[in-house]
């Protein structure tokens, strides 16, 4: 029952034996992570409009998500956050496929999108609203056309899935797009999700960010052969990209909306990259994984890779630099100033948006709690632990 | 009025859905060609077509699932799930993402879907095809759930509960599907009874005894047996499962001060503890006697050969009324 | 949102674009429908024992079921079964399968697999006890090494995945063998147990019984694309089989249960094949199928086909004829005995085994129900719908 | 006799069980390297190897579903579910499977599967990580479910669960885990209270107080809060939800007459109704007042900031029991 027993011989798929868990280099590349920009026969067409004024920008949107992610991270330390999800690391992979989206297209993602979020126009204290455990929601998803983020691991799939069908009854041209995680891939809500947009032909798209790890678990243990061929054998087209290079994933990501948009159905895209801080506030990597494991994805860092091309094409000036960092700093404290200045919450709050309609099980509790409540003067005390009285 | 069973009675009801509002979307297995098992949705796929009545793989996560994506964007899926027991597989979408996305997004977003689901035993099926799993659903809160007990009813409450905006469960009594009764079909659903209200069957003076779903019948005829014994009883069909509607229940306890509630679904955290509880809560000096609950055993649905034992029968639910009364009944000198 | 929409090009994988639904030529066949052998450079391999005798027997067992499945479907006619799944034309998917495993092997099947069970050696009367109502189960699972029929769709796969890693701790060289249809791709519990067989190289065989519908859906509602195709995205091998060709069923389970006993880990095995009847006594076909399909399958039939085979061969003698239709005769009325005189059950036996050791919940019903029974003469009285009183 | 916290003492106690029987296996997410989210299983498959300690993909049906072939093999699974928001997608495995295996077969295949839960909140998590999900087990019929309230039993009841044939839901107080207790550790699981029984924790005079899992520590301190303003409570620990062990809360009532049952489950249809409307029936004449529940309320878990109002603290409780006496308390002079 252990994964070493796979030595066995026998298990073969014709694409990829013996290149498990997608640490293989068979994936689309366009800047190497010398910064290098390598050009490729097919996909240079998917980001031949990008100019160096948007390679600054993207340059910009990934240096101040990780300044997001740093300060999010140090408020967590604080007290201020009950908890982050750190996504360092994958900044090329979140920007990337974010700034493929269109306004109205809809994006389902998982807890560690805050970069999506971002490239969505989130507003910052909305951003934390949930991580400060200060309401059950962050921000409205009409507003940036983005739901609220999914903890339970791959449900997120099926929803991306369904209103892409509405998409399709609609007869509009936008398209789904659902992040997950090389863990997710695991769970039959993912599997069945393929199963359904591939039958309706759904224009979604199906964004799994392989970072190698489901908190303890390598990728190993959910496949041992790449999670792109995964899709195949659902009729659905992917593709394995560097998740590190913002071009490629750019690519990747145009591409597969632009096939959504124009009835060609879902396609998914495995996005290789690494998650280099640890699964959450809450975790402690060093008691599974290896230093140097860290050690080498440092050296393939989305950020420094895109800096690497900028140097090439000398446009990391010390004004870029400048203007980068004031931005990211200036982001950082009022993300910080909208998480410590947030107004708590009110109890009676907790019954609000239950229901739509008026519900007389909740109504009886909601006047009993208030009863309750108003029995002592400061509904602090009426919870705390010692008691009140 | 014309004469319809119930399962034609929600077919119209859901017509009537698909007719006046477009965004209404019905999804399940076999429900196009086929009309679906209980033909409930028969040549509705016809006249609407397959993006409006839609076959799905076989799959009720996703179906669920991707209801959830279609409420998202605007839509109010009716899912048809085949039978009761096809339903756990779903329990997740409909736990943690139905019930409880309204909540997540601050009121944001609206989950108006409705899941129809055809339960309950005493149809000679085999094993998975006769569960009641109300209880589960009635203890998640976020959830709406409903059950009718009529084709007046099926008709009416479809629509009601395709048009709220929360997430309602619709739970279909498979055993009276081919019951017939009167269906006013110009009804209005927006001035008939709203789905959240219980309805007082029958008078009586003695006896409080709650149903609801496919036991409403079975209440009906132990009331009608009753009088004959001279025991009068207040029959009343619950119709909303969640929240219950307690105002006519307490108002009928306080008159008979007693209480028996049944229901198909296993005894132990079944719906009839909570209704016990409620009612001794709200009526405890009224009460002569401690509720009577009339119900399925703590077993797996059993056998199709035995499953009327399982079932609350005319005889049974007597039986409890007689308890209730402190007359002679089957555990008579029995203590605790 | 509808099927039919899946013509806007894009989608295409490259094993088996517009090869949808497994209707296809490509598949592993020994015998032609016409009942000529022809011979396979890997497969022949597989079947180089099975001797005239071997063959003849074959024909039997297939004549035995399909006997079986109309003796069944007649005592449901005449409501001595509440419901029956008929096999018809699945013959040989479920006899060259059976006749593939070893006695130590273990099977979890579906609702339609009674003539599986029939190669593990199921008493008859056994094989019809829930489809009659009178039990909640039929055989002893441990007795024919078969778990009881499986109604909710694909969550046997879980169970001999499961098993199979059982088989695997304890160092046995058997395997588990799984039944399922092709509706049953999609669920989620399939897909998941594909993940978790691939992860730990489990011991299992998938048998994938595509006979084309799942109750009214075809099969093209849940795959564009060969459903074998699907188990390759896991990382599993797969086989796809005439269905209706029992030497080639034979063969690729043979190959795939020796690839499981020596490590080689699990096998999905597509066998195409057609439900020739209703998908249950309770089903009406003719709401959403063509007449004709049915036609073309019947010229596919997997006993005619084998008996070809014997013809050639000079096996189908009119002993032969006689002897099959002899002990089928046999077969059938013994089960319709075994049906017809099965006692009825007891009242008090649906509190048996809910529980292997004692309960004070059901305890106190079980007693309170045998007071109320005892209230009553005749305990038919207690539950009679007008009542007894 | 050692000072163990509750997350040592389950550790200590599937130690002892992996030991003592070769058929043993630990199936779940992280349980590994990591040693469990909670650390519960640290150090295991150090010690017992990944044939027994097994790290699983990420598909909690998946992991039911093998455990339930497992236990078709002979083995004894013990399955760690994450956290109670995530046992939802292995609802129908242990609904339809797990729990009516026994049943399906006659008999011939038992499910001694251990089902690990680290339920309930308090610990200023996000959403779907401080569920009370119980009462969809107890409903269920074939299923056993238990909790723990102190490091011995969390020891020793492990250990029970796990030697039972009959499938387990065994439930842990996480935002208890890190609280010390005296655990002896040679105490022979056979020998100790079953894991069916109840237990009287506190004699008392006025008040029965029923409470189970991570609220027995707050009805503890609610049951010397109160004895300070003059008022006897006899808190019982039920430990076991399923089947409740009415037999001490009945002595106790019959005592009493007086009954508050907490829990931080939603209380439509949680399980005070069962044990209320269940004492009801068995202690009708001995009760001077309706049992009260206080209890979480019917609303999706909240936000941390906010769940110390969700979840039933000292005040609320002692508030119930003012009610149940009838002395003053936040209801005074309301009707029903
Ligand atoms: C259904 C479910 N099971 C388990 C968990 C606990 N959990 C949270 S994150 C996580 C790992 C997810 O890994 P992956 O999909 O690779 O995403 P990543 O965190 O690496 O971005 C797990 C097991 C959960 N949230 N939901
Ligand atoms: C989880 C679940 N959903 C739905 C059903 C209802 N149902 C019974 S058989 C069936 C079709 C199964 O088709 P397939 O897997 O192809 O097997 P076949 O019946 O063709 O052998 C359906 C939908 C079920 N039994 N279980
Ligand atoms: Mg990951
Ligand atoms: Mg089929």
């Amino acid at each position: 029952m252990s994964t070493d027993e796979t030595g066995h011989g026998g298990a073969k798929t014709p694409q990829s034996a013996g290149n498990p868990g997608g640490t293989g280099p068979e994936f689309l590349q366009l800047i190497t992570p010398a910064g290098e920009r390598i050009s490729h026969p097919e996909f240079d067409f998917w980001v031949r409009d990008v100019s160096d004024e948007q390679l600054c920008s993207l340059f910009e949107d990934m240096t101040v998500i990780r300044r997001i992610d740093v300060e999010a991270t140090a408020l967590q330390r604080q007290g201020e956050l009950a908890l982050w999800p750190p996504l360092l690391g994958q900044e090329a992979a979140q920007i990337g496929s974010g700034r493929s989206l269109r306004a109205d297209d809809f994006v389902f993602s998982s807890y560690r999108e805050n970069g999506v979020a971002y490239c969505r126009g989130v507003d910052l204290t909305d951003l934390l609203r949930v991580w400060r455990g200060n309401a059950a929601g962050g921000w409205d998803p009409y507003s940036i056309n983005m739901a609220t983020p999914q903890i339970i691991i791959g449900a997120q799939t099926l929803h991306a899935t369904g209103y892409a069908m509405g998409i399709q009854n609609d007869g509009a041209d936008a398209a789904a797009i659902t992040y997950f995680g090389d863990g997710a891939t695991s769970e039959g809500d993912v599997n069945e999700a393929m199963v359904f947009a591939a039958s309706f032909q759904a224009p979604v798209v199906f964004f799994c960010t392989n970072n190698h790890w489901a908190i303890s678990e390598p990728v190993r243990l959910q496949s041992h052969i790449q999670l792109a061929d995964r899709a195949t054998g659902f009729g659905i087209p992917s593709l394995r990209v560097d998740g590190n290079d913002v071009l490629a994933v750019m690519a990747a990501t145009r591409l597969a909306l632009d096939r959504a948009r124009r009835g060609g159905g879902p396609t998914f895209i495995e996005a290789v990259s690494y998650r280099m801080g640890p699964h959450t506030t809450a975790d402690d990597p060093t008691r599974y994984r290896d230093a140097n494991e860290l050690e080498d994805w440092a050296a393939k860092d989305p950020i420094t890779r895109l800096a690497g091309l900028l140097e090439r094409k000398g446009l990391l000036t010390a004004e870029l630099q400048q203007q980068v960092k004031t931005k990211a700093d200036a982001v950082a404290s009022d993300m910080r100033r909208g998480c410590t200045t947030m107004p708590d919450p009110q109890p009676m709050d907790i019954f609000k948006h239950v229901y739509s309609t008026p519900n007389s099980w909740l109504e009886r509790q909601q006047d009993h709690y208030a009863r309750y409540l108003a029995s002592f003067g400061d509904p602090a005390g009426a919870v705390s632990e010692e008691g009140a009285r | 009025m014309t004469q319809l069973t119930f399962a034609r009675a929600i077919n119209a009801g859901l017509r009537k859905s698909l007719e006046n509002d477009s965004k209404v979307v019905l999804l399940g297995e076999d429900i196009g060609a086929l009309g679906g098992v209980f033909r409930v949705t028969d040549g509705l796929q016809k006249d609407f077509g397959k993006h409006r009545v839609v076959d799905t793989p076989l799959a009720e996560s996703a179906i669920v699932g991707t209801a959830v994506g279609l409420a998202y964007r605007g839509y109010r899926p009716v899912v048809e799930i085949q039978f009761d027991g096809f339903i756990y597989p779903a329990f997740d979408q409909i736990v943690s993402q139905v019930a409880k996305l309204h909540y997540r997004t601050r009121g944001a977003v609206k989950m108006p879907i409705t899941i129809r689901v055809p339960f309950g035993g005493g149809i000679g099926s085999p094993e998975h095809h006769s569960e009641s799993p109300e209880a589960y659903f009635t203890h998640t809160s976020g959830l709406r759930v409903v059950t009718v007990a009529n084709p007046q009813d099926a008709y009416t409450v479809i629509q009601q509960a395709i048009s709220c905006d929360d997430p309602v469960l619709y739970f279909e009594p498979k055993r009276r599907y081919h019951d017939k009764g009167e269906v006013d079909e110009s009804v209005d659903p927006a001035m008939a009874l709203p789905m959240d209200k219980a309805r007082v069957l029958t008078d009586g003076s003695d006896v409080t005894l709650v149903a609801y779903g496919p036991l409403v019948k079975t209440a009906l005829d132990a009331a009608s047996a009753a009088a004959d014994e001279g025991i009068s009883i207040e029959v009343i069909d619950l119709r909303s499962l969640a929240p219950v509607d307690y105002e006519p229940v307490v108002a009928s306890v306080r008159k008979t001060g007693r209480l028996v509630i049944t229901h198909e679904a296993a005894q132990s955290g079944g719906l009839g503890a909570e209704v016990a509880a409620s009612i001794t809560e709200r009526c405890f000096y009224h009460l002569e006697a401690a509720p009577v609950r009339v119900t399925g055993f703590d077993i797996p649905y059993p056998y199709s050969k035995l499953e009327m034992h399982h079932l609350p029968g005319l005889d049974r639910i007597l039986d409890g009324v007689d308890r209730a009364l402190g007359r002679p009944n089957s555990l008579s000198g029995l203590e605790g």
